[in-house]
């Protein structure tokens, strides 16, 4: 008969030594401070929702003076920023947007119930910014529309645009169709080649074939 | 993280040295724990050995277990690994066959090149058989070209097709596989004893 | 028997149970917040839309056009040869094999830039490389490419090197010899442009 | 444990330590290649090379041996046939250390003869080729890695070749015990 060792002793050395493995994987399984408290699919639900923004015209009182539940933060520059402001905005170069003394000052305004509104230029730049701290759980962050730009061109006038819809963004400017496929010549081809199920790479899958056993 | 070659970490020319050392590793281990002697693989199904059954489940369970672990641990990503393709006919097939050439020969592949290694003729014969069923195949394949790639699942696994997650299958495995262990020792104790011991 | 097999067998049912107990990870988070704003800062990600026609019109095999507007829109019109991967579905498991393939630059648009940026900011917190937002959109797409305007005629020759580039460009994707029908189809937009013009740098969108 | 070690009884590794080390080489394989362990890979590159060197033309025509033929390198020049080799080196290195490498011989129940081991184990190596080709493996590259990576696929093959081998191991006992 064929016949195995029967004391399992290096067994127990190496499964202990597996476990202290996993157990030093615990141990330096690093948490960073900053964790996204939503999942992508929160994430892509929320920027569908209404109240992401800040529209201009609700800035007046704010410009004024007179509104203590919203924050303005400049995420430009400072040279950009030292150039002209809105009045009362205070400056946090995107850079910095995540140092811990930043992060602190947001968490003290969230639990103050203060809105916290980005601005950059335009609000593409305040956008990424405004989609990290909405992930990462600061659902008192919102983003300026029309960015800076936008409030330079209306502050004299800015209860008045309320009227207006240029800052909304997302929507198209043309009829993309008839203004793309101008001459009706083409119009056809060029439309049945976008119906045309288009061929795109997709990621291959591993051949099997080649693997066997 | 992981998996090296897959990411890019090594790359190129090691390949091949890897696949040496891992299949030296392999070797080694199959060949000490006794996969060498068919006599000791067949013991499997007749209970008077079950190293077949030990080794094999042992290594599943850990494996199982540390690969979740290194999951968990972000050490290696499970999606990048590659998943055995399951054509369910085929396979079902596949592996009723295999069956049947284990318990009349006594080897699987692996198992018998390690067996040769230590001057089994029965493993050489056994791996010029595995050659010749390998060349028949090949040769017969049109006549079964439909059913070989019949069944065809994708690569699913057993989360996808059972629903349940993998840290439980997992466990349900590890508590199978030690239940087995403890019962099969106690078979194994009584098989023994109306048994003539063998020599190699 | 040994009492070691009791041990292995304890040693194993607490690594198993281990992984049923350890609190669960955020599977998906491939690149961490600091990573990611670090990403979001760098304005490389944006292609301006006179090099995007320019890789069309050169068939850069390695683009992929991504059309993150709803499947409506897109089947009204699009870039030709772009695919459709509606925001809200960016995150469906069928559409992650068009995203992350090797050599393969992925270039998000829409309307305007908003949407499609949204749909970089989460792609990117996915863990993709390799992709790419068209500045301005098709808004832009629009007023620079298939309706450029004509600089002034004391703007510099690199004004009318990048004007004469547009109208190759739009002859390619239109086949249009004139421009004053579409014009005069279009005032209204062409007037709101004309108010973005102001603000905006130079020639881009 | 020093009563096991009877005069000419092999010594083998606890079986458990065997697993554990086998189950800890199936992590560090998929770590550092993203795939499990193979065999018999290397013998179906064996007979693909065979096939192309006796009739080239025969090899390019098939359906089947055609997927594993490239202009640019031999079938041989396989992860999966460097392992094989490895293996069996590992077998020697083992056999080596604890004494089990003798003289060819034929290891068989002592109620058969040489003869009709011979015979079984080229049957059942033609079975088990045959069956490893539907399968997608054998017993180490799909029912040891694939279930360990937990393939659906590996998990059938390892039931089926298990179950198949309890079901009809009354059948042929006779070889064995």
């Amino acid at each position: 008969m064929h016949v195995h060792e029967l004391n399992p002793k290096k067994s127990i050395i190496t499964l202990s030594i597996f476990f202290i493995i996993i157990v030093v994987g615990f141990i330096t399984l690093k948490t960073p401070w900053l964790t996204y408290k939503q999942v992508p699919e929160q994430t892509l639900r929320m920027i569908s929702e209404k109240g992401n923004c800040l529209y201009p015209y609700e800035l007046a009182s704010f410009v004024a003076g007179t509104d203590d539940n919203i924050m303005l933060i400049d995420i430009r520059d400072k040279f950009t920023y030292s150039r002209g402001h809105i009045p009362g905005a205070i400056n946090i170069s995107a850079y910095d947007l995540t140092r811990k003394e930043e992060i602190k000052q947001l968490k003290e305004f969230k639990d103050k119930g203060v809105s916290v509104v980005l601005y950059g230029d335009n609000q593409l730049q305040a956008n990424g910014p405004w989609m990290l701290f909405r992930q990462i759980g600061y659902d008192n962050v919102k983003v300026l529309a029309g960015g800076y730009d936008y409030y330079k061109m209306h502050k004299d006038n800015l209860a008045d645009t309320e009227s207006d819809d240029s800052y909304f963004k997302g929507t198209a400017d043309f009829d993309y169709a008839k203004v793309a496929g101008s001459t009706v010549s083409t119009s056809t081809t060029t439309s049945t080649d976008t119906k045309k199920p288009v061929k795109v790479r997709r990621k291959k899958k591993k051949a099997a074939a080649s693997g066997g056993c | 993280m992981g998996p090296l070659i897959p990411n890019g970490i090594l790359t190129g020319n090691w390949d091949f040295v890897i696949a040496l050392l891992l299949g030296i590793a392999f070797g080694f281990v199959l060949e000490a724990s006794g996969f060498s002697s068919s006599r000791n693989l067949a013991g499997v199904f007749y209970g008077y050995n079950f190293v077949v059954l030990r080794v094999f489940f042992t290594a599943v369970i850990v494996a199982m277990v540390g690969l979740l672990y290194f999951d968990y641990f972000g050490w290696l990503e499970m999606d990048k690994i590659f998943i055995l393709p399951t054509y369910l006919t085929p396979m079902i097939t596949g592996s009723v066959v295999m069956g049947f050439g284990f318990i009349i020969g006594g080897f699987c592949p692996g198992t018998s090149y390690t067996a040769i290694a230590i001057g089994k003729l029965d493993a050489l014969v056994f791996t010029g058989g595995l050659f010749l069923g390998i060349f028949l195949f090949s040769e017969a394949f049109p006549l079964f070209q439909d059913f070989y790639y019949s069944g065809d699942m994708g690569s699913p696994t057993i989360t996808d097709m059972l629903g349940i997650s993998a840290q439980w299958i997992a466990f349900a495995f590890v508590v199978i596989a030690l239940a087995a262990f403890w019962i099969t020792w106690i078979i194994e104790k009584r098989v023994r004893k109306n048994i003539t011991p063998y020599k190699f | 028997m040994n009492k070691n097999y009791i041990i292995l067998t304890a040693l194993m049912i607490v690594l198993a149970g281990g992984l049923l107990v350890v609190p669960e990870r955020q599977k998906y988070q491939q690149i961490g917040p600091d990573e990611l704003l670090w990403e979001i800062i760098q304005p490389t990600r944006y292609v301006s839309t006179d090099k995007v026609a320019q890789l069309i019109i050169e068939g850069d095999p390695s683009l992929e056009l991504v059309d993150v507007r709803p499947t409506a829109d897109y089947e009204k019109f699009s870039l030709p040869k772009s695919i459709n991967i509606p925001l809200d579905s960016l995150l469906q498991e069928s559409y992650q094999d068009y995203l992350g393939i090797d050599g393969m630059k992925v270039l998000f648009f829409s309307n305007d830039d908003i949407k499609a940026d949204q749909a970089w900011v989460l792609a990117k917190r996915l863990g993709y490389d390799n992709i790419y937002v068209m500045k301005g959109g098709l808004n832009c797409w629009i007023r620079t490419i298939i309706q450029p305007k004509k600089p002034s005629t004391d703007s510099p020759s690199t004004e009318f090197a990048l004007y004469d580039f547009r109208k190759g460009a739009q002859m390619y994707f239109t086949g249009a010899k004139t421009e004053t029908s579409e014009k005069s189809s279009n005032k209204k937009a062409v007037k709101i442009q004309r108010k973005k013009k102001k603000t905006a740098a130079s020639g881009g969108c | 444990m020093k009563k096991h070690k009877i005069k000419n009884y092999p010594h083998y590794i606890n079986p458990y330590f065997g697993g554990l080390l086998l189950g800890i080489l199936i992590i560090v394989t998929v770590y550092i290649t993203g795939r499990g362990l193979g065999a018999s890979g290397a013998v179906k590159s064996a007979v693909v090379t065979s096939v192309d060197v006796v009739s080239s033309s025969h090899a390019e025509e098939s359906a089947f041996y055609s997927k594993f033929i490239s202009d640019d390198h031999s079938p041989m020049y396989n992860w999966l046939v460097f392992e094989s080799i490895g293996i069996f080196i590992g077998g020697l290195l083992s056999g080596a250390i604890f004494g089990r490498i003798k003289k060819f011989r034929v290891e068989h129940s002592p109620k058969i003869t040489s003869k009709t081991r011979l015979i079984g184990a080229a049957v059942g190596g033609i079975l088990f080729g045959f069956g490893s080709q539907f399968g997608r493996g054998c017993t180490s590259g799909a029912a040891l890695s694939g279930t360990a990576t937990f393939s659906f696929g590996g998990m059938i093959v390892m039931f089926g070749i298990f179950g198949t081998g309890y079901a009809v191991a009354y059948f042929f006992r006779k070889l064995w015990i």
